[in-house]
């Protein structure tokens, strides 16, 4: 049986480890925060604060502490406030060890596409250009198919990118895969997925 | 020096003219300068070119801005909370030119600080790197991005004292000291004035030598996606 | 007679009007914060200060607190400090009205010399580079001429630059002279000065 | 992640080799990593390359390693305080560049924003601009400066938590933040590690995520001109 998100996001959890500093993408990426246990992880959120707290209490929001997606936070003992420009320059400067980022598309070289459908409509990359150029590792979580069964994981994007070769692993809902020269190589299986139906469901080339 | 005005619309006379290019602070609803974006509104100036990361939301913050049709051009990195300017960019009336989120910061800090150009890897081999300049250091290709400078900045702070110096309040702070800095003359609003000496030095977040004009006023700082968690029972 | 190096500095600060943040060089320059008036001035110091206020009573020095010339200062009730980036960013962006600086050589295109002497010792440029490329405005106050009786104000300078065509003002113990199209043009002379033994203590180009 | 370590030596343990760059934060002998510098004295690391504004004075700060004959070149924009360097220079066993205080201070920032290079007007015209790139902007020239990215940097601030956060203290701050974001490693020396939380999140310095070790000691401070005056009497 395929993993469900939340088997995903835990199976992201396990790329982070102890003293990283890392970005979470919206939607299943949000949930990994969920699955670091013990481990010392400080979530940065780009519009300028490091070290993301939980959602408030009831009746104990700010609308001066939002995340990226715009939802009210809180801080932690560990969390420093800085302006975006400093933000940026940290995620472009590789200080952020890792992101862990939702896609429309992935391609075999690690290309990402996850901001635009062109004659749908257009809300922006945001800051994803920056994430997916800066950080040290690029990890995408998805499924690994379309509501129309259709690929995501693909020799080629269809859609606009967000960065060219920039993904590093993709875990989906059958497995993780590594981007490697030539293409992609199966690292893991979801659990009961068998390698012929994760390489039926992918449409980019498998090596060794 | 006075930098400290009655109101609004005060601390806006004579700066403006239609098809100037403003740059503004703020993240989604968050540290945005509410109650100049209404003086822009009253003042009736028009064709404007906005550099903000965002544009507000329906009826809100630079929104209000759509509504009446000031707005020419938007130079943003996310767009995507306003059905009022998906209808203006769609329809032609509205200008776009997206930046991504770290470009925009950079570049607005960069025309402050009298940086005309440097390169990013940001955008390399995306729609964002058409058309401009690809340069490779040490093996890796970046692309050429420009500095802004705005004829005004409008920002958002927490505290001023009389100088000009500004304090910001946690996440708030976001896109308003680079756009303070990439202005010609840059007018801040705030929370509270607090007497000159009483704000640290040390702790000063924006010199006052980049804010020329300053009002104090009360905010709504709507929020945009109230999310909680529930207080777990005993 | 010619100016003395306080009536220099006085002049110069003739110069300084309301509001300006100024940055003011070693040497006669210092002097100029002492005839500000009642002007509001504010003082950049470079390695990371606006606001600088006087030396020191005796026995409270902070060795914290430094002015560019690395002499012990205090702080006023406007004063903000800040990194070196964020120091040179506002003088490179033009954000410090004017500087007040001392010269080795001007030439009649606002060529500036005051950082090195080939063959002698060799201490570096410090910020003077940046502060002559970026300030709104460049004032030069110096010794019309060199021990020798040389001119310091030429047709083109003999040391290595600080800047190119970057002086707008020169104040000297003999006169007031401005960089214009085509050389300089006297705008005061010094008490008792006359405009021959300011032409004639003068190298560069003297126009209408 | 323990990022608080006993001794200076102990902090640098593992992260030296002959050949190395560093950027060393401090002007003059205010805000420099003293108990760093001495570490790296006692370690013996040679041929080392050092960004710093100045190389200290004869026998304090970076001076030191003059001594031992440990910096094969400087980075500086200004080096007149110290004898010994102009011996070295003078004689050619060390190599000297001269680079504008705001170029220096830009291409650390820059280099740890991810920045490989950038424009600026500084220099123009002068022995700096030679060999480098002349672009024009908007009918001005400009020179292209390249960002510095240091295999180490030592830095020294008033205070950190455990986690890395650091506030420095009034002038002492100058180049110790761009400092601290050009390395690939970063150790700072604080005069008090503080508990986590004592630290107010809006008037952190430098946030933790650009410092990997701290230590915490004591500071000698030399003052290099000292400049008072007199009380007036009544």
């Amino acid at each position: 049986m395929p993993w469900d998100r939340n088997q995903m996001a835990a199976r992201a959890a396990e790329e982070l480890e102890d003293g990283m500093y890392v970005n979470l993408g919206i939607g299943i990426p949000t949930l990994v925060a969920n699955y670091v246990g013990d481990k010392d992880i400080t979530l940065q959120s780009e519009n300028g604060m490091l070290g993301m707290g939980p959602f408030p209490f009831e009746g104990e929001e700010d609308p001066d502490l939002i995340n990226a997606g715009k939802q009210t936070i809180t801080e932690l003992s560990r969390t420093s406030y800085f302006d975006s420009a400093t933000s940026f320059g940290m995620i472009r400067g590789g200080k952020i060890a890792a992101a862990i980022l939702g896609a429309m598309e992935v391609s075999e070289e690690g290309d990402l596409a996850n901001w635009m459908i062109p004659g749908k409509l257009v809300k922006g990359m945001g800051g994803a250009m920056d994430l997916v150029a800066g950080v040290g590792r690029v990890i995408v979580v998805m499924d690994h198919t379309n509501k129309a069964g259709e690929s995501k994981v693909l020799r080629a994007c269809t859609l606009p990118l967000t960065g060219k070769a920039v993904v590093d692993r993709i875990i989906t809902n059958l497995g993780v895969l590594d981007v490697v020269p030539g293409g992609l190589r199966i690292v893991q299986l979801a659990d009961g997925v068998t390698e012929e139906e994760l390489r039926a469901a992918t449409e980019a080339t498998i090596v060794a | 020096m006075k930098k400290v005005y009655a109101t609004a619309d005060a601390a806006l006379d004579g700066l403006l003219h239609d098809g100037m290019f403003i740059a503004a602070g703020g993240f989604g609803l968050c540290g945005i300068p509410e109650l100049l974006i209404d003086a822009l509104v009253r003042s009736g100036v028009k064709d404007l070119t906005i550099a903000s990361n965002n544009c507000g939301v329906d009826g809100f913050g630079l929104g209000k801005l759509l509504d009446t049709r000031q707005i020419r051009k938007m130079i943003s990195s996310y767009v995507g909370e306003n059905a009022e300017f998906m209808r203006q960019y769609l329809s032609g009336e509205l200008e776009l030119e997206f930046n991504p989120q770290g470009t925009l910061a950079e570049r607005m800090r960069a025309g402050g600080a009298g940086i005309p150009g440097f390169y990013t890897k940001t955008g390399v081999g995306t729609v964002i790197a058409e058309g401009k300049e690809v340069k490779t250091f040490d093996g890796q290709d970046y692309i050429l991005e420009r500095g802004i400078v705005a004829d005004l900045s409008i920002v958002k702070a927490w505290k001023a004292d009389d100088t000009g110096n500004l304090v910001f309040r946690k996440t708030a702070r976001n896109f308003n000291p680079p756009a303070a800095m990439c202005g010609r003359v840059c007018v801040a609003e705030v929370e509270e004035i607090v007497p000159r000496g009483s704000l640290d030095p040390d702790l000063i977040h924006l010199p006052g030598i980049y804010v020329h004009r300053i009002i104090q006023g009360s905010h709504e700082k709507r929020i945009e996606q109230r999310t909680t968690r529930k207080k777990e029972t005993a």
